[in-house]
């Protein structure tokens, strides 16, 4: 548990693929307090908590779990996963050198704690029905391939279907290459999906968390009839390595959720601890032609583990 | 055929007879009487070796290929088969953008919406249309035209030919990956058939950006993937180096993608690829788009519902828990 | 009632109770024993005073009052009204406008869509709301927001208040025209109902760009017209000075407009102008848009038709060769 | 008819406010040839006309009669004119000291030759029914207010009623002050009649000829299906009289159409003798849902002058 908790303020924002020196690690104290990854201020465990990983001084937003992302926007109890058995067919039979993408997939299960980059299902949100999908950024840097975008169209599709909303918090650092073009083919999946969504005039609004880029940026991310970013968040067609690989220096604060709002690209930027309401704010405005309470109560068929909150864990 | 296109590097044993033939263009007929025979055992030997190589063909030499600076662009095969196309401007919010050109055209007997992904030869040219790269105000200047064929009930034929959209600040400023998904979700809404052929290169967002086809042909020697080779290579073996390897196992030729069921046809080139004879290659894809529209039904069918299912099945994934390949909608 | 803001120039004649006023505000209560009494015997004779100004109001004097840099603006009127109100941003294309400001609201148990232009106060502000003269993307922002409401079945509420829309090089450059003329081709393309309401300025193309109502209400002090009385005046009358005539000529008040069927309602302010006292402004401006919501039916009626009545009947023209004031369509 | 001539020759674009000097327009031969106004070549008025008053050495695209226009846009002898009755009701009964505006229109009518500030009227064009209005810079400076307005918009419905093609030339100095909120109406109300003809999936082809301003080009202008310039037009929202009142100036580039074509806004800049031949095309492509031939030999009901050429005048 502890070491979990040391791993995820490790993946901090901006520090994700530069750990800890340990060091640094060795001076934290491995009991209820932790160094908040913006001021270096040490934070009791349960305040950081209670403001959603929020430091409550400097507003850093330290990355929180998935688990933690759909309690957040769901009622309580009320998410029961779906589609959570799919996996990747690997249809390239892809392999780098002697490393197979089946490998790598199987590791990054494992890392991530999840079966794929994208966790989907069914939930109420102050009682209004919605499709939920949620990335992760630990299961292979969010990177999108066919099961990625299966489950996000059929999260986009059951929101049609049941005229529920649909609410997407992305963060991807792109196409998954391993799948080539059944990958990029992707974009044009969701972006049909969401079409036939928007024209049944049932709402999507799309969330930026920590980094979203490429073909998700350039599908749903963009789709939203709201944008939300977190604070600090980057969204943006080129990721920090396809920038190097195609020699693109782009200023730091291009990609920032702050310079998009700016150029007129998302709506808001709302701190999580304000998130759950404005998107509950957002629902009740755009509920016109949604389908209504009977049907929000979730069977617990085909539900797991999705709708344990962290605390339940502990 | 113009024998006397540069080499690619895996075409190197050529030169040397690109070279003898170069000179003979040169000789004066008056003082080799037997020029034309010495042109013609030349231009044997060439072409048998040119198949030779063609028929070791590999995927990182089709790479190779569709990057071509002679490869004839979108304009070239428009001059050909669209000779009364009329180019429109504008994306009537920001700019025009000359990395993607498009407008209505005739084609047998049927008006038609092309567009097409166009990149310059001359370094101006090259300057004037980004080297091919569309910024934001090309795709959105794409999907007024698209809405334009919609309206006028007009079907549209895209032609990919970029090595990926632009990407510098100014494109995020205005929001290329908007742009982008906004065209996609417009060739969703239309009800008009809509077939696309990669002509060149087709990298990433920014070709499948117009290439949302009923139908999806590929030239021979075009490539169509997520992400251009070289940067797969960095990034994934940690070495540019890899890039033949990496363009094997993404799957990026036409060949590869007929199998996997990712595109309709493959439009075949003249032997040495369209550079060497684009009158040809222009006659073969006109034959390739004469079969396409005689199949077009273009009074009842639901080609919005096409175009879904189209894109709808692609992404192979099973369920674990269930015993069937697909599994049920959540 | 703020009887301390600064006199407009038809109002000079309070400038001398309006200090005493001011004096009395600063006097120490302790030294001035009837200060209580002194101050209520100002402020009747203020008030009676104001009372005979606004009494003998000119077309003219209304310019003035729309434009008392402390009037009341959108976002004033919106934290009484709609104090649910979340402002979106962006035109996803270009940039977030400033002086063109939207986002829903609640207005009695009701979601709607509220779009307003808005001025600044301070020079900051005004920089950042370019003075309240909206940029090309601030009307494209308001046509995505138009779009949303009629997605989402949501009533839109316009409040106009701008002395024009931008029109620097930058604004041609991104077609501040195209952008106004899509915002009215949109307003006549969705069905949900629009109710226009002219709190300031409204003028030229750069006001009825959102204002395309089906109910168009004014302030009472507000203005509404093809241009600025001073640019009419030095056209046509080649004299700036001849703008309280062109004022007039023109019928920029609302009374005027009422009389001549351009507007629906006009929305009374209190004594001496809305920037007196702002609340009470509101809570007319309330009670106005209450009524009109109370006459609104949401479910049936025929908005897209309602509007194109409305604004087709409008530009009264004689066919000379027929009996008849209005001649069947040609 | 000479004089008449050399009044076109004096209103020539950008002379328009200052006419030739006098000791000019002596030198100018008063038969059967013309100076140039943009390369000051003597020029046949023969080879001038035969080239639509465009310079057949400089490409200075002269202005040319209303009646020119409409024969330039229409099959010979197809042209009826409608709604050429309609007058103002001057509905502000508006007087600029002692002159009123009903005065002025009198005198318009009298200086431009025609009845107001557009001629509409339907015809065929390479055999497509169209509905054409041609606007009138002589008529007031082409200034906007109800009767232009309603002709516009006259001309948008029939169109509509009859699946004709809409075909607008517009030249215009912005909306008629004289005319006050009346004028400005015109712009919802052309917009919207256009809505409705583009939801029917007529087309609309907008071509911009001369200089045009404000109203007009910030509602039917800017919503063609397919914007034509003349070369050296110009079209912008302020006309320089309103940025002289608003203390604007602008680089002079900035309004011509090369520079609206290089911002986006226009599709074609087409010189006047290939504008017919372009026209058709557009027509030709987008005829889709317009109704077919048995209607479209106009009746001779409601005819004007409208259809005679310039040479039927000789
Ligand atoms: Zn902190
Ligand atoms: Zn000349």
């Amino acid at each position: 548990m502890r070491d979990k908790r040391l791993d995820f303020l490790r993946r901090g924002r901006g520090e994700r693929f530069k750990p800890l020196p340990d060091q640094e690690l060795e001076k934290l104290p491995d009991d209820v307090w932790h160094k908040c990854l913006g001021c270096r201020e040490l934070l009791y465990d349960k305040d950081l908590e209670a403001n959603v990983w929020v430091c409550p001084r400097c507003g850093y937003h330290h990355r929180i779990t998935v688990h933690e992302r759909i309690a957040m926007l769901s009622d309580e109890g009320s998410f029961v996963e779906t589609n959570h058995a799919l996996r990747s067919l690997d249809p390239l039979e892809f392999t780098i050198r002697d490393r197979s993408y089946k490998d790598r997939l199987l590791q990054a299960e494992k890392d991530a704690g999840v079966s794929e980059a994208v966790v989907t299902g069914v939930a109420t949100l102050d009682g209004v029905p919605i499709s939920l999908a949620v990335m992760v950024m630990e299961y292979l840097g969010g990177a999108v391939g066919s099961v990625a975008g299966e489950k996000i169209t059929r999260a986009v599709e059951r929101a049609h279907q049941d005229g529920r909303g649909l609410v997407i918090v992305s963060q991807s650092g792109g196409m998954r290459m391993h799948e080539g073009l059944f990958s990029l083919m992707q974009m044009a999946k969701t972006s049909g999906a969401l079409a036939r969504l928007q024209q049944a005039k049932l709402p999507f609004i799309s969330i930026i968390a920590d980094q979203t880029y490429g073909g998700a940026t350039a599908s749903w991310v963009a789709l939203g009839d709201v944008i939300i970013a977190e604070p600090g968040a980057r969204v943006g067609f080129s990721g920090p390595r396809v920038l190097q690989a195609i020699k693109v220096r782009l200023a730091d604060d291009v990609q920032k959720a702050e310079f998009m709002l700016q150029h007129g690209m998302i709506d808001l930027i709302v701190p999580r601890p304000q998130l759950r309401g404005t998107v509950i704010q957002f629902l009740h405005h755009f509920k016109g032609h949604m389908r209504c309470a009977a049907q929000v109560v979730p069977s617990q068929a085909n539900g797991s583990a999705g709708n344990q909150r962290r605390k339940d864990e502990k | 055929m113009n024998r006397l296109v540069s080499e690619l590097e895996f075409e190197k044993g050529l030169s040397e007879i690109r070279s003898a033939l170069e000179k003979l263009t040169k000789a004066d007929p008056r003082k080799v009487p037997d020029l034309a025979a010495q042109r013609a055992r030349l231009e044997a030997q060439y072409d048998q070796q040119l198949a030779a190589i063609y028929r070791e063909i590999i995927p990182w030499n089709r790479v190779l290929i569709s990057r071509h600076p002679q490869r004839p662009r979108f304009l070239d095969f428009a001059a050909v088969l669209f000779p009364d196309f009329i180019e429109l401007h504008g994306d009537r919010r920001y700019g025009d953008d000359g990395a993607i050109v498009g407008g209505p055209a005739t084609f047998q007997g049927r008006s038609v919406i092309l567009i097409g992904e166009q990149k310059g030869r001359s370094t101006k040219e090259n300057i004037m249309r980004n080297f091919g790269m569309p910024h934001p105000e090309g795709y959105r200047k794409a999907e007024r035209l698209i809405r334009m064929a919609e309206r006028f009930d007009m079907p549209i034929v895209t032609f990919v030919d970029t090595s990926g959209a632009s990407a510098l600040e100014e494109d995020e400023a205005r929001g290329v990956s908007w742009a982008i998904a906004e065209c996609l979700r417009t060739q969703a809404e239309i009800h008009v058939p809509i077939i696309s052929v990669i002509i060149g290169e087709g990298m990433s967002g920014g070709a499948i950006a117009i290439a949302m086809g009923n139908r999806v042909l590929m030239l021979e020697h075009s490539i169509y993937s997520v992400i251009a080779p070289e940067a797969c290579a960095s990034q994934l073996w940690r070495d540019v180096a890899a890039a033949p390897e990496a363009a094997t196992a993404m799957h990026v030729t036409a060949q590869q993608l007929l199998r996997l069921g990712l595109i309709d046809r493959i439009v075949p080139e003249p032997l040495g690829g369209a550079h060497r004879d684009p009158t040809t290659a222009a006659l073969y894809l006109e034959t390739a788009l004469r079969e396409e529209f005689s199949r077009i039904s273009f009074e009842q069918f639901d080609w919005a519902q096409q175009r879904y299912e189209r894109y709808r099945q692609f992404g192979q994934v099973t369920d674990t828990l269930s015993t069937t390949q697909k599994a049920p909608t959540g």
